[in-house]
């Protein structure tokens, strides 16, 4: 029993990140809202629709998108390719229309790879786009995977812990990155151990504990929150802020 | 009611058989993931070896059959540091496509050895079947099926509890984690190529004197172990026996009452299955995503 | 007691690392930060015998391990706990810790170890007989921890510990490698984490692209301003 | 000197091999005692002899090979009967004659290809003359087993029916692959039908492991292989006293050759076939070669020349004293497009302590 | 350029029966030709979707029986009643084919899906398996061992010709090119597109393909379709060439055949079938030419495939790719790729061939 009774909601336009010691079942959680394991009870509504039960993939059609929490791109992949991978959702293209080679095809395809190379302005990606992704650098990588993700067209995109292994000074320019996204209207669901990063871009913070959330509320509450210091934050963090 | 005894019996002594083929394929097809398709040349190999040792030179049975195994397992591991060792981390395919060529040369080599023509094995166990009731069945077979239990329970233990074991499963589960912790990479992967290419051999070795030996008997042993290993789940060696089993009493059942000439069939209709209720064999393992 | 020098590493045509010089003393931590690419990993990776360096000298305790094998290095005494974890996801987590203690032959002596790792971390004495596989991530990271002790290091190398841990957890786990480094272990970390892994290291060296840009002990590294600005976001 | 080229495509490697070989072997023998004797038509011949690795495919491409690179007038082959059923469209494409040595299916006669002259006998024939043997073993009820192929079935199927008109009840019909090595099914639901007679059509490797397993599972019915395939000699030499007590039909009993048509080229060849030491298992089946060779070469030789048209035409009326028993063509199948067929003489074979004994036909 | 150079390539084979007049060549190009359409259907699965399958000769043998069947009539009895069909033409024959063997492997990608790896490896040769079992078993309708002989051949009619015979070397070779034509460009195309890029989404990272709503299964069935039907298509052009069809069509040998050909030239490339088709095509007949034991030609076959995995592991077409470019075939070429992060990260393995 990875998540245990957790009840939270989303609302439409926010950044909400979900914090928890190591095994509290964010991982899980993103799994479950995503479809990636199925819940054993209990149901995910999106905008009304029920995502219980749904393969991952019809869940990416409602536009829930998530990234992994170990770096996932399409490796042996050029990084355009990569995007337009993600762009899947936003082509219209029938597969005997695609045998036949009918025009309408091509104009697609041309339509997509502007639309790629918007996403890769978009987190400064456009210099790399001829390369290899497993010749990216790590910091590189992260933001491709937000790439492809974006290029899904979410609505609510679930990161998962997108900026471990970055230094402070990298994992500022990703905020700025997700400040830019916010203007596109997409509400954010964030899984971060970095508290710089979840303190700085959230609207609110849901704490879990054993599956189990035991706080929610806006950042600063949270940081002050008994609880959350025991279970997650630490004396040391605490004696850090003052 | 005999008749139904009889293929049962049939069935078990045949699932040693298979089982024995299967779990020297768990050990390269399972844990290395190279797909092995030498294993039944090794199979020719070992049922050779044992031909040449008892009928050519007169050696004594039990002891040629050491002797098989023993060269079996230095095959193997001129095969892994011959052809393997120098295609280390590459794809399934790379591998499996030089396995198939290192497959028809080792098949022909073995026919311009011991040409077409079948061989048979003597072996010293009396001809006269043990006959209980109804049923019967030889000696040689109860032979082949009670060191078939002792390998595969042999095998278990090397890989469960031994040092050489553990080290083997954890090369294969993260080769560069495992060089940290001190294993010798290299060697694990001859090794383990070694264990199951002798196993293959030791299969050989014992089905010879029951059937006879000609080049392409591997063919069908290969395949079967294949089937065998997936029913199992991969890498495992208690799948691979219970596999070994289970295919061997559908093929006797469904040859017994069904057709016989849907003999082979029936044991792939059942592979198809199984996979399609429980995709990962039937011992698969837990993994995690995200 | 480890001495590097003018180490060269390539991958392919890529120079991963280019004139890279450092040493550690007997008992200290020393520090790597640097931006992500700059070759941390790869100097890591050819101190413990993992990749065999293109031009250099690395040097452990007077024996030239330079081209030494992974096994050699470790029996040398160093550790190396990898980038990513890298557990052996289908072994269970006793047996993880048991790899970690491949070459010892003492059974009572690990097994005293391995309790005293199991009541540093309890959950992974929790989950002993799990598949390390399905651990979550910082539980993962802690048995990666663990078992590099397991072989009872000189010498330990830590890329990125506190990856992907809770913040209670990298403070605990900044206070368990400064338990090692007490203990009388040296200790050679990476980490992104500067700020915390300044504070504890008693010198630390800059990489960027392959190179040492600076050197100095925490404090001074602290206090410097490009370090502030490049590493610590200040 | 110019040489006159025939074709010879055989299954040399692949399942069929040690057959294959054999016939090849025979072959070779007949051209260079032809050839000793000054060849045919003052030229000396050169058998092209040609890998059909046991698969239809490559023995299409063997064929082809033969006729469009080769350029041979006349072809022997092809062993099996889906060899040969495979070859046949390219024969008539190019209009080459084949003469048949191995073949038992009926439909290679009665497809209507008139390059086809086949000098072994069909499962048909084999049956018809058997018919005599069914009162004097006294059979009542028969059990097949046979390889799931055309001469498996073909023989089966024409035993069957034959047995079936004597008034002969027939039980279970059992198949198996031709790779199987392990038959314990089959057998126990044979011995569970109860029946007098096994009738077992398959290559010797096969036969050989059934009459062990026969013994293992204590299925005392006589068994009967039946195909002309089998070397009782390697029987005896692999199956030890398992094989005691089974009957065997063959086309050449090099036992006895003193009971075959014409005892003078049976001695020939079998004395050449020790000189060059080739397996002794492999007399009943190197014979077919020989003796197609010397079909095809008379042929040549009634043509006066090496044209496939000429040779085509000449073999209708060519006469051999061969092992197979004086080989000549009747006419089978449709009109207009008949195929040759020599009628041989077929032989039944016991084995008895060891030793192949006549049993009387 | 690289349209240049495929045009000089689609003259010259266009032209080739016109100067070149060993027939046996050209008996050897057609069944070459047959084999690279089956493995340009193959690369499809293999190269694309990353997906292993050893039992593609089923779906080719398929192609060849139903064609066979079709063109020759049969009458089966199911529970006693009489179920037939009267002898259609050729042509009709063959797009039954190819339309049955599509559909079988809709079937097969509907239900085999489920499992990846190897175990979709192993279900992929099981099916062949079965299929060539029934083939061997049900005599009513397949005559079993005894093959389908005397299978008609196509009779087309073209405008400007007229009727021809596609009987013999040359309309034989024409039919195959245009066949082989045909598949190129449909996979070409599929692989551009939205569909081709789900595939090899799949092939690289199927967790992250899903992730950004890419049915998987939708698109697997896709090219297992697409796949078998053009599979299906070299069996039918198959059997009514060698006019003869037998159950040995479903040999497992034929699929390593097929295998070779990806692998070795270059699985995931459009040309790597042709090319790697084109030397195993050949291969053999090299081999028979010189005068050594059979067996001996195939240790030689077996030891040739080793060496040219050992020195061109990526399969030919991206090897000769690479060359071209480290020669300086084209400025500003992006540098050689870096592996990708394997735990084998000790040995720099080379990256995935991608188109
Ligand atoms: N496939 C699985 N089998 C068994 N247990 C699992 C599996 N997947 C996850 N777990 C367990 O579920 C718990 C929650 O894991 P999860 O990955 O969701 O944690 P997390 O909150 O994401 O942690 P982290 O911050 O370390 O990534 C862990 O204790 C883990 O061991
Ligand atoms: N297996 C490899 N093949 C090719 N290039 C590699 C490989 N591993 C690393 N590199 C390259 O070598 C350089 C140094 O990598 P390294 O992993 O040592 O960096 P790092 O300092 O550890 O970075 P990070 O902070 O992201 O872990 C990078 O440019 C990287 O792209
Ligand atoms: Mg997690
Ligand atoms: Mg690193």
């Amino acid at each position: 029993m990875a998540v245990e009774d957790m009840t939270f909601e989303v609302r439409e336009g926010e950044v909400l990140s979900l914090i928890g010691p190591n095994g509290a079942g964010k991982t899980s959680a993103f799994n479950a809202i995503t479809g990636y394991i199925p819940a054993s009870s209990g149901s995910i509504t999106y905008r009304g629709v029920p995502l219980t039960g749904l393969k991952p993939d019809q869940i990416a059609g409602h536009g829930v998108v998530r990234t992994f929490q170990k770096t996932s791109v399409f490796n042996g992949l050029p990084v355009l390719d990569n995007v337009l991978i993600g762009l899947h959702r936003r082509a219209r293209q029938h597969p005997l229309a695609i045998m036949l080679g009918l025009p309408g095809v091509r104009r697609d395809e041309a339509r997509l790879r502007d639309l790629a190379w918007e996403i890769l302005d978009l987190v400064s990606l456009r210099g790399r786009a001829g390369e290899v992704a497993a010749s990216l650098s790590y910091g590189e990588l992260r933001l491709l995977e937000v790439a492809i993700a974006l290029a899904a067209e979410p609505t609510l995109l679930l990161l998962d812990e997108p900026v471990s292994g970055m230094n402070p000074a990298e994992t500022g320019a990703f905020m700025a990155l997700i400040a830019r996204i916010r203007t596109r209207g997409t509400t954010i669901l964030l899984v971060e151990h970095d508290m710089k990063m979840v303190m700085g871009v959230s609207d609110r913070v849901v704490c879990l504990n054993q599956g189990r959330i035991i706080a929610d509320g806006p950042p600063a509450a949270i940081q002050r929150d008994p609880q959350v210091i025991r279970a997650y934050l630490g004396e040391r963090y605490v004696r850090a802020r003052g | 009611m005999d008749q139904l005894l009889q293929h049962a019996l049939n069935a078990m002594i045949l699932g040693g058989t298979y089982a024995l083929l299967g779990i020297g394929l768990t050990l390269i097809f399972g844990i290395m993931r190279v797909v092995n398709f030498t294993h039944g040349e090794l199979y020719a190999f070992g049922a050779y070896m044992m031909y040449m040792w008892v009928m050519l030179i007169g050696a004594n049975f039990v002891v040629s059959i050491a002797l098989a195994v023993a060269l079996g397992v230095l095959l193997g591991a001129g095969i892994e540091i011959l052809l393997l060792r120098r295609l280390r981390g590459a794809d399934i395919d790379t591998t499996m496509l030089v396995m198939i060529g290192a497959w028809i040369a080792m098949q022909n080599t073995e026919q311009l050895v011991w040409s077409g023509v079948a061989k048979s094995i003597d072996s010293p166990f009396p001809s006269a079947p043990l006959v209980m009731g109804g049923v019967s069945v030889s000696w040689t077979r109860l032979f082949v099926f009670a060191v078939a239990v002792m390998l595969i329970a042999g095998t278990w233990v090397l890989i469960q509890k031994t040092r050489l074991g553990k080290a083997m499963r954890a090369t294969f589960q993260d080769r560069e984690a495992a060089a940290l912790m001190g294993v010798r990479i290299d060697r694990v992967h001859t090794a383990t190529f070694a264990i199951g290419s002798g196993l293959a051999a030791a299969a050989g070795a014992l089905l010879g004197p029951v059937f006879v030996v000609y080049p392409t008997i591997g063919d069908l042993a290969s395949l079967k172990a294949f089937a065998i290993v997936i029913l199992g789940g991969l890498g495992s060696i208690p799948g691979a026996t219970i596999g070994g089993f289970i295919l061997a009493f559908m093929e006797e059942l469904g040859a017994g009452y069904v057709s016989s000439g849907y003999r082979d069939a029936m044991g792939f209709l059942l592979i198809i299955v199984i996979l399609l209720v429980k995709p990962t064999g039937l011992f698969a393992r837990k993994e995690r995503i995200g | 007691m480890l001495e590097v020098e003018g180490l060269v590493c390539r991958y392919g045509k890529v120079e991963a690392v280019r004139d890279l010089t450092m040493r550690v003393e007997r008992g200290e931590l020393v520090t790597l930060i640097g931006a992500n690419g700059a070759g941390k990993t790869t100097s890591m990776k050819a101190i413990s015998g993992l990749l065999t360096p293109a031009a250099g000298r690395i040097v452990f305790d007077g024996e030239d391990i330079t081209r030494a094998p992974a096994r050699r290095v470790l029996e040398l005494g160093i550790a190396h706990c990898p980038e990513g974890r890298r557990v052996f996801p289908y072994m269970t987590v006793r047996e993880n810790l048991e790899m970690g203690c491949f070459l010892r032959r003492d059974g009572a002596g690990i097994a005293d170890d391995m309790d005293r790792l199991f009541a540093r971390f309890p959950i992974l004495a929790e989950r002993r007989d799990q598949a390390a596989g399905t651990l979550s991530g910082g539980e993962q990271q802690m048995l990666a921890i663990s078992r590099a002790l397991m072989s009872r290091p000189k010498l330990v190398l830590f890329d990125e510990p506190s990856l992907g841990l809770a913040p209670n957890l990298v403070e605990r786990t900044f206070e368990i490698i400064d338990g090692i480094r007490r203990d009388g272990v040296t200790v050679v970390m990476v980490e992104q984490n500067a700020f915390a892994a300044l504070e504890l290291s008693d010198r630390s060296y800059v990489l960027e692209q392959g190179r040492v840009t600076l050197t100095g002990t925490g404090r001074e590294l602290l206090e410097n301003p490009h370090v502030r600005q490049a590493y610590l976001g200040a | 000197q110019e040489t006159i080229k025939i074709g010879v495509t055989q299954p040399l490697t692949g399942a069929f091999a040690a057959s294959g070989n054999y016939v090849a072997q025979g072959a070779r023998i007949a051209e260079t005692e032809i050839n000793a004797a000054g060849g045919v038509l003052g030229k000396k011949i050169q058998l092209v002899v040609e890998d059909n690795k046991s698969n239809p495919t490559e023995a299409v491409a063997t064929v082809e090979k033969l006729i469009v690179r080769d350029k041979v007038p006349v072809i022997m082959g092809a062993w099996s009967s889906t060899l040969t059923l495979a070859v046949m469209p390219k024969l008539q494409e190019y209009k080459v004659p084949m003469v048949v040595e191995t073949s038992s299916s009926g439909k290679i006669t009665t497809s209507g290809n008139p390059y086809i002259f086949r000098i072994s006998p069909t499962s048909e024939m084999e049956a018809v003359a058997f018919k005599p043997l069914v009162p004097k073993l006294a059979i009542k009820k028969a059990d097949f087993l046979n390889t799931n192929n055309d001469f498996g079935i073909g023989s089966a199927a024409e035993y069957s029916k034959m047995l079936k008109a004597q008034g002969v009840a027939v039980g279970v019909m059992e198949t198996m692959d031709p790779k199987a090595t392990d038959f314990s099914a089959q057998l126990t639901r044979i011995k569970a039908s109860g029946g007098d007679t096994l009738f077992v059509t398959t290559a010797v490797e096969q036969v050989t492991l059934i009459l062990k397993q026969a013994k293992e599972l204590q299925l005392n019915t006589r068994i009967i292989t039946t195909g002309g395939s089998n070397s009782p000699d390697q029987l005896i030499a692999q199956a030890g006293d398992a094989a005691n007590g089974s009957f065997h039909t063959v086309f050449f009993p090099p036992w006895f050759p003193e009971v075959v048509t014409n005892p003078e080229p049976a001695k020939r060849y079998m004395d050449e076939w020790k000189k060059r030491g080739h397996e002794p298992g492999g007399l009943t089946e190197g014979f077919r070669g020989y003796d197609g060779i010397y079909t095809i070469v008379e042929a040549i030789k009634i043509a006066g020349k090496a044209e496939p048209a000429a040779i085509k035409d000449a073999l209708w009326k060519t006469k051999v004293k061969g092992i197979y028993g004086n080989i000549a063509f009747i006419k089978q199948g449709p009109a207009g497009s008949e195929s040759g067929q020599n009628i041989p003489s077929v032989y039944l074979v016991k084995i008895d302590g060891g030793k192949v004994v006549k049993s009387g036909l | 350029m690289s349209r240049a150079v495929t045009l000089a390539w689609v003259v010259f084979l266009f032209t080739l029966p016109l100067w070149m007049d060993n027939l046996y060549f050209l008996h050897v190009l057609i069944m070459a030709g047959i084999f690279i359409v089956a493995a340009m259907s193959l690369n499809l699965l293999l190269g694309y979707t990353g997906q292993l399958s050893l039992g593609h000769v089923a779906f080719f043998g398929i192609g060849a029986y139903v064609s066979s069947l079709c063109s020759l009539g049969f009458e089966i009895h199911v529970f006693d009643v009489p179920v037939g069909l009267a002898p259609k033409p050729v042509w009709l024959s063959m797009i039954v084919a190819v339309v049955f063997a599509g559909l079988c492997g809709w079937m097969i990608g509907k239900i085999s899906f489920k499992v990846r790896g190897a175990y979709f490896v192993i279900v992929s040769v099981s099916f062949a398996e079965v299929t060539r079992l029934v083939a061997l078993n049900w005599l009513e309708l397949t005559q079993g061992p005894m093959a389908l002989n005397n299978i008609p051949f196509l009779k087309l009619w073209l405008p400007g010709i007229g009727d021809i015979d596609v009987l013999g070397k040359m309309p034989n070779y024409y039919l195959v090119l245009v066949v082989a034509v045909v598949t190129y460009v449909i996979i070409r195309r599929l692989v551009h597109s939205r569909a081709g890029r789900a595939m090899i989404a799949l092939r690289e990272n199927e967790p992250l393909a899903t992730s950004v709503g890419i049915d998987v299964t939708r698109f697997l069935v896709l090219a297992t379709v697409v796949s078998a039907a053009l599979a299906g298509l070299a069996g039918a052009v198959y059997a009514q060439y060698v006019r003869i069809v037998d159950p040995d069509v479903f040999l497992f040998i034929y699929t390593v055949t097929m295998v070779i050909m990806v692998v070795t030239g270059g699985k995931g490339t459009l040309a790597g079938p042709i090319v790697g088709g084109l030397i195993f095509g050949i291969l053999p007949e090299l081999l028979r030419g010189f005068e050594v034991q059979p067996e001996i030609q195939w240790v030689v076959y077996g030891v040739l495939m080793i060496l040219i995995v050992y020195f061109l592991p990526e399969g030919i077409v991206p090897a000769v790719r690479d060359g071209w470019r480290r020669v300086g075939g084209r400025s500003g070429a992006p540098p050689a790729q870096p592996a990708p992060a394997t735990p084998a990260g000790a040995t720099p393995a080379t990256a995935e061939a991608s188109p």
